[in-house]
């Protein structure tokens, strides 16, 4: 058959149709709709049997309890744990994302030695083996040349035995310098150690109490056990007990609370004594408490033999309602009421420790509040604060010291704290960067950095930068290319807490004393070990009484030992509730309404709970004309863990918007500024300046900004990195006279249009 | 779109959240993503390119310092049941992707049936529904985080909350196996229901005189499920939508916010 | 003689064939950009779009309801001309049709990039829920399609070469014969999709600022869509028709077919808008505030939706065009004439544009807040490819197919 | 689309929908058909096709 244009032109319009009578293109139009159903880049996850491991949230120090669900070796999902005295089956959002940064790609995978600058990020890989060699050997030598002191530890807490085992390798190798991240607990301590003479912790009863008057705790707002404080408030709702938050911001705590009063920030100190002035004056304050366990309330006589005023006499003379108000900005009307409030209510409290509680507070406020709490009896009482005693269950033989330890560990350490400045204090890490800058060459020459991102958490990132740059030796141990980890020459990366055995011991806060259990919920991922095993490694390799002062086998012996037969019920159990005392013993000390211990002619910087002392902010007031506060909320993690993906995803584009962190600012003083809802701006401290967009907002006060804290991270994966402002970078810390501690409650600043 | 006979045993599955305990933590919204291989991105902050079932929304009244306060809103899918039977998205859906479920009065999505024309998004008032704009990507290892009793989803669709209906389905595969036809209240609870830490939100069958959503919205099936608490109310209840989450709060300017009032009803 | 001459219909003249050459490469080169930004959202994504969770109708949805409202010139003239008998509209009716082709593909073609699955967009017609507005839509939209290609085809095979080929001569002519059959059922399935494309806002009770009361399923909007699109879609066919004539430079169509569909748009129009200003009032003054809102709250508070919306589509290009067009000076008058159907093209556009991308933008939860958008190159350039593709075929049809059957008389070969 | 997908129902919206929408396929497959195989015939019956469409 010929082929023309006409039997051509036949033969496609009849196979075309042809075609379509087949059931190919019906077949065709299938299989394409089943292949976009299994798309083969996206993931179906492996079904497979499922189970449940119970264990503990390590992302904060609040302890809670969890139970992560698996299939198979996998773990797809942490939920609290029911029963757990702290939560209850009850989570948080960053503990509910913890698996991604189980599995995220922000983990270090197998030790990590420098090769090039430092913050660079080039690495080498190394072994476990020859890490601990190389560290071991460094070691050695800085100890011969007879300076043991100059090694120094940075940890997010003293508690469990890591951070003891951390401790006791410090104290064999003969330096003093276990640096704690400090916190609001610091402060307590400082507080009970000068006023109640104890060394015990504070917990805080708040499930009992009936009025909670707030100096800017943020309760709601991620402070100090985050879960715990929510149901708390959920009690308060079920039984009316009234909340009254005391902030210059209308944070998720004062938007809850009953009553809001926007404060001048830095005033606490002065309405707290302005509350206790009603409170005396109206003589509603627990008499029998204040005589009976009372020091210092009227006259009083040193040991010299001097007279000197009352809390009673000063609170009277000098903080009438009227002063008060004008230092606060608050109205004479509501200081009274809420002083009568509070005085008739049966069991309240006052708190202070501003947002999550993760920075310290100023002594003098944290006494002034402190004396709120013993005016009403609060102290030791239910609904009240409670002195817990420490811990008790590490109870390691004394470790043999040889001179060069003895010699050491007698030294003052390095920043100063239990010395003859700061006395009371346990720590302070705030004070290093200054120590370490003030000196030509580094009093530390080693770091050690385990639980802890100083180098993103510390005030003044330009400085804590420049002081760590000084450091010959930093070793991380975190499992996360944190800011830290970045800076560091050497990275023994941990497990991760899912991963590992490790105890908690009675978190900070807590009224019960409690000890739990984590264990690994999965198989170690990548080539990490247990800090805790990794410093017994590090001892071992240094012979001699230091290795003698680690005599267990590994980690885990070690932990099963100290445990003992508690061992057993955690591993089964997950948690023990130790048996409450009878009543702690300090209750029979006395209050000291007087602070005797700080409050003595012979120190400058005398110190009474009876005096407030404006602190002035850095910066000056003409050229810095607003105050920038910083301010936590429960969707942005600003401790030693980043925030992972899923927590970043729930933050408001009010908070960050794009790569830009927002501030808060009234619309008042924007107007004055000309500006308008998301105008970028150019905000200036006396220390640094950032891009940040505005956000209008009637819950803050004229004349203030305020920033979030948790963003601004230089490191971590791109879906942290490079977020935000960084407040810790903005401002410089104030040294309280006292403790010694940051008392920084904000910094001038100034915005001007991008 | 069945209009199955409801045999007797129909649940109503329902909640209620506290918004006077509510505190806007943002558990919820971790807690669904968490349990529903919710995928995310790198840039989240454009809220609506971000996929957030649960979603808690921050509620002001509109008035200055001091008279300003603020309030923080939950909002799953609302699981409309629609006054006349008819749901606002499963109406529209020209695939039956989504079905309102008479035996559970649960609004299921099925993925991969769904085309993406997005008709279902802009029924609901609440913006309950999201679209997949993307490929979802699970970086590093965060794939084996996944769980299998939810699908994660193609580029190219809608998904939305659903009530943890896989919890459900293996409560009952559970039941059926020790030979029980009927679940306990506390069997089937939703992740954001488990994990709230200020236990505000509430969830069980609204037919059931004895489960607390019952207890405490009183749902007046008479008219609509509108509650007989006083402090109860639903959002957007004008619309004609029968939500089956119910709301308390206290605060009157709160109650108010649920719904649309014209100048002259104030 | 020219390259292609053998081709055109008879006893017409063409331009040269480089000039439609040059002609057609212009237009494809917006043609491809336009496939590209096709191409970019099949297999990026829509993420290739400014489209957004509030967004989820946006300028496609819009362009596809209003190329279906200006191509509803198509079911209306045919109707008008098989059903009505309203004989001189076969003098342009190939040209309605022709435009109604192209109106219709690329509302398919849109439709196909906006899908986020477009593989299973046959599960519109698999899985059907009969109960939605957007299957009723995507059942009559591709039946009508296959009419509109049944009228299309006969055009085709009149071509002078294709009509040499006897099958295809008789085909084109038993097709000419029953062609009212396929007209009525087209007219038919029209009317129903052009109604539910009115419905898919309608049904929204979840929207108030679209939602509308109605009869059995259908809400008001269902009839004011068939209503407008029957008014407009003649006018953007005469539109169409006369920027033809303007850039051929020769009259194509007699006065008197021209002035007869205006006449009777002209009507449909002014009855239209009546029914749409009762419409409006109904649901400004019941429907909202049985709702809980103010009329106004959705022309305030934004940047960009203001009454001035209303202004333009109710009265500027509504009652104008319509008096315009019925009152008998103006609509023979070649200046008012042109206003009134562009005008009224603009307005069933105005009305689409409300009708899907207003329905979003106004908060419906209390503490929501406005959303608007604007659209994406992607978006904007996959809108203007159908009307590239649109002004191709209109180029390769009216050069190669007898399209104006008045064209031979009105424009007698001198040479 | 068809009784046998699971979404079919013998309710009264389908079979006012379904009618509808299969009474006009019918139409259109039929009218179709008739002239194709018209066109068939016609050519077979080698009718010279010169006659004017309209």
């Amino acid at each position: 058959m010929k082929i023309d244009r006409r039997s051509f032109l036949a033969l496609s319009i009849g196979s075309t149709a042809g075609i379509h009578l087949t059931p190919l293109p019906w077949k065709l139009m299938d299989d394409m709709s089943i292949w976009t159903q299994n798309w083969p880049w996206t993931p179906v996850p492996q079904d497979g049997a499922a189970s449940y491991v119970n264990s503990v949230c390590g992302l904060c120090t609040a302890g809670c309890g969890i139970r992560v669900r698996k299939i198979e070796n996998r773990a797809v999902k942490i939920e609290g744990l029911p029963g757990h005295p702290v939560n209850d089956g009850r989570i948080c959002s960053l503990g509910l994302s913890g698996l991604q940064l189980l599995y995220g790609g922000t983990r270090v995978k197998t030790p990590l030695k420098r090769i090039g600058e430092r913050g660079a990020g080039q690495w080498q890989k190394i072994s476990w083996k020859q890490v601990i060699d190389e560290i071991s050997k460094k070691l050695s030598e800085q100890r011969k040349s007879g300076n043991p002191q100059t090694l120094g530890a940075i940890c997010n807490s003293d508690r469990g035995t890591t951070s003891h085992l951390l401790n006791r390798f410090l104290t064999v190798y003969g330096s003093p310098n276990f640096l704690r991240t400090p916190s609001v607990q610091s402060s307590y301590e400082i507080a009970t150690t000068i006023m109640n003479g104890s060394s015990g912790t504070v917990g805080f009863d708040l499930e009992n109490s009936d009025y909670i008057l707030s100096f800017g705790s943020g309760l709601l707002d991620g402070w100090v056990s985050p879960v715990r404080m929510i149901r708390a408030h959920s009690i308060w709702k079920d039984k009316k007990a009234r909340v009254v938050q005391i902030e210059p911001r209308l944070s998720h705590t004062a938007a809850k609370a009953d009553q809001w009063i926007a404060i001048k920030p830095g005033t606490n100190a002065a309405l707290a004594l302005g509350i206790a002035h009603v409170i005396i004056k109206e003589k509603l304050y627990d008499k029998n408490f204040v005589e009976k366990y009372g020091f210092g309330f009227e006259e009083w006589k040193d040991e010299k033999g001097q007279t000197h005023k009352g809390f009673k006499q000063s609170v009277l003379e000098n903080y009438t309602p009227a002063n008060v108000a004008e230092i606060t900005g608050i109205d004479v009307a509501a200081i009274i009421s809420v002083a009568k409030d509070f005085a008739k209510s049966a069991k309240p409290v006052a708190l202070c420790g501003s947002g999550d509680g993760g920075a310290p507070v100023n002594l003098n406020e944290m006494m002034a509040v402190h004396a709120l709490n013993a005016l009403k009896g609060a102290i030791n009482n239910k609904g009240g604060l409670q002195i817990v005693p420490n811990p008790d269950y590490i109870l390691w033989p004394e470790s043999e010291m040889d001179k060069t330890a003895s010699k050491g560990i007698q030294t003052e350490r390095v920043d100063g704290a239990g010395g003859k400045k700061y006395a009371q204090a346990r720590s302070l890490l705030n004070r290093l960067p200054e120590v370490i800058n003030a000196s030509s060459e580094s009093p530390l020459q080693t770091l050690l950095v385990y639980n802890a991102n100083p180098i993103y958490t510390m005030a003044d990132s330009v400085a804590v930068k420049e002081a760590f740059s000084k450091i010959p030796l930093i070793v991380s141990f975190s499992p996360y290319m944190d800011e830290t980890a970045s800076y560091s020459d050497y990275i023994l990366p941990n497990h991760t807490y899912l991963e590992r055995y490790e105890d908690s011991a009675t978190p900070y806060g807590s009224v019960q004393q409690l000890i739990s259990l984590a264990r690994p919920v999965v198989d170690p991922l990548f080539n990490t070990k247990q800090t805790g095993d990794v410093i017994i490694s590090l001892a071992k390799a240094m012979g001699g009484h230091i290795a003698k002062a680690f005599p267990w086998k590994n980690y885990r012996a070690c932990l099963e030992k100290t445990l003992g037969d508690k061992w057993k019920t955690l591993a089964e159990h997950g948690y023990i509730v130790a048996k409450k005392d009878k009543a702690p013993d300090t209750a029979s000390a006395k209050f000291d309404f007087a602070a005797q211990a700080v409050n003595t002619d012979s120190k400058n910087d005398a110190v009474a709970p009876a005096d407030f002392k404006p602190a002035d902010l850095d910066g000056d007031v003409t050229a810095f004309p607003l105050v920038l506060i910083p301010y936590d909320t429960m969707r942005l993690a600003s401790g030693f863990v980043g925030t992972p993906p899923f927590v970043i995803k729930t933050v408001g584009d009010y908070i960050l918007k794009e790569n830009d962190s927002c501030v808060d600012i009234n619309p008042q003083t924007a107007a004055k500024l000309g500006l308008t809802e998301g105008n970028k701006v150019i905000l200036t401290t006396p220390k640094n300046k950032a891009s940040v967009r505005v956000h209008l907002s009637e819950g803050i006060l004229p004349g203030l900004i305020a920033l979030p804290r948790g963003l601004g991270h230089s490191a971590y994966d791109k879906f942290l990195a490079g977020k935000g402002v960084n407040f810790n970078a903005l401002y410089a810390p104030m040294t309280d006279p006292v403790s010694g501690l940051d008392m920084t409650w904000g910094v001038r600043a100034k915005i001007s249009k991008a | 779109m069945k209009n199955n006979h409801n045999n007797g045993k129909a649940k109503k599955f329902g909640m209620v959240i506290d918004l006077d305990k509510c505190t806007g933590c943002g558990s919820c919204m971790v807690a669904c993503m968490s349990e529903n291989n919710v995928p995310f991105k790198a840039d989240e902050t454009d809220k609506r390119l971000s996929i957030t079932w649960m979603l808690v929304y921050k509620l002001n009244n509109g008035k200055s310092h001091p008279d300003y306060d603020e309030c923080y809103l939950p909002r799953p899918c609302m699981q409309c049941e629609g006054d006349h039977g008819h749901s606002p998205c499963v109406s529209v859906c020209p695939a039956v992707a989504t079905d309102y479920s008479h035996e559970t009065g649960i609004v299921s999505q099925i993925y991969t049936r769904c085309f993406g024309c997005r008709y279902c998004m802009a029924a609901c008032p609440y913006h309950a529904r999201y679209f997949n704009w993307w490929d979802p990507a699970w970086p590093a290892d965060m794939e084996k985080y996944l769980s299998p009793n939810v699908s994660p989803r193609m580029r190219g669709i809608v998904e939305k909350c659903g009530f943890c209906f896989h919890r459900y389905q293996l409560a009952m595969d559970k039941a059926y196996y020790e030979g029980r036809d009927e679940l306990e209240e506390g069997e089937y609870q939703t992740s954001c229901t488990q994990a709230c830490p200020a236990g505000a939100i509430v969830f069980g069958d609204l037919n059931n005189p004895k489960h607390a959503v019952h207890k405490i919205a009183l749902p007046d099936s008479k008219h609509g499920g509108r509650p007989k608490n006083p402090n109860a109310f639903r959002l957007l209840e004008r619309l004609g939508t029968n939500p089956k989450v119910y709301y308390l709060s206290s605060r009157k300017w709160v109650r108010d916010s649920g719904d649309n009032y014209r100048p002259d009803e104030k | 003689m020219d390259l292609d001459s053998a081709l055109w219909p008879k006893g017409v003249q063409r331009c040269t064939f480089p000039k439609f050459m040059i002609g057609i490469t212009v237009v494809s080169v917006v043609l491809v950009w336009g496939v590209y930004a096709a191409l970019l959202c099949w297999f990026k994504g829509l993420n290739q779009t400014n489209m957004n969770d509030y967004y989820g109708f946006a300028l496609w949805i819009w362009a596809d309801l209003a190329v279906i409202a200006l191509g509803g010139g198509a079911f209306f003239t045919g109707f008008l001309r098989y059903l009505v008998k309203k004989d001189e509209l076969k003098h342009i009716i190939n040209y309605a049709v022709l435009i109604g082709f192209i109106c219709y593909s690329s509302a398919q073609l849109i439709l196909g990039i906006d899908v986020g699955q477009p593989l299973r967009g046959w599960f519109i017609f698999w899985h059907a829920n009969v109960h939605s507005m957007l299957t009723e839509v995507a059942f009559c939209l591709s039946c009508y399609f296959v009419v509109l290609c049944i009228e299309y085809i006969p055009l085709i095979l009149e071509n002078r070469q294709l009509d040499k080929v006897p099958f295809f001569h008789h085909l084109g002519h038993n097709m000419h014969g029953i062609m009212a059959i396929f007209a009525a059922t087209g007219a038919f399935l029209s009317c129903f999709h052009q109604g539910s494309l009115g419905g898919v806002s309608g049904v929204l009770f979840g929207r108030p600022f679209g939602f509308r009361e109605g009869v059995f399923i259908w809400p008001w909007t269902f009839f004011l869509f068939t209503w407008s699109a029957a008014a407009c879609g003649p006018c953007f066919t005469i539109l169409v028709t006369k920027l033809t004539e303007a850039i051929s430079k020769k009259q194509l169509v007699k006065p008197n077919v021209v002035d007869l569909l205006a006449k009777i748009s002209g009507w449909m129009l002014f009855t239209y808008i009546i029914a749409k200003t009762v419409d409006t009032w109904y649901w400004a003054f019941v429907t909202v505030p049985s709702k809980g809102f103010n009329w106004a709250f959705f022309y305030s508070n934004n940047d960009f939706y203001g009454t001035w919306i209303l202004w333009l589509e109710i009265v500027i290009c509504g009652y104008i065009p319509a008096l315009l067009l019925i009152t008998k000076k103006t609509r023979q008058t070649n200046s008012t004439l042109w206003i009134a159907i562009i005008l009224a093209s603009i307005g069933v556009c105005v009305n689409r544009w409300a009708l899907v991308l207003q329905v979003m933008a106004p908060p419906v939860m209390p503490f929501d807040t406005w959303a608007l958008y604007i659209p994406s190159w992607q978006e904007v350039a996959t809108t203007i490819l159908p009307v590239a593709y649109g002004v191709m075929l209109i180029m390769i049809s009216f050069r190669y197919l007898p399209i104006f059957p008045q064209e031979r008389e009105l424009n007698p070969i001198t040479n | 689309m068809f009784p046998f997908s699971f979404e079919w129902a013998w309710d009264m919206s389908h079979i006012v929908f379904m009618g509808g929408l299969w009474y006009a396929l019918s139409i259109i497959g039929a009218g179709l058909t008739y002239c194709i195989i018209k066109a068939a015939v016609d050519t077979l019956k080698g009718d010279a096709g010169t006659g004017d469409h309209h």
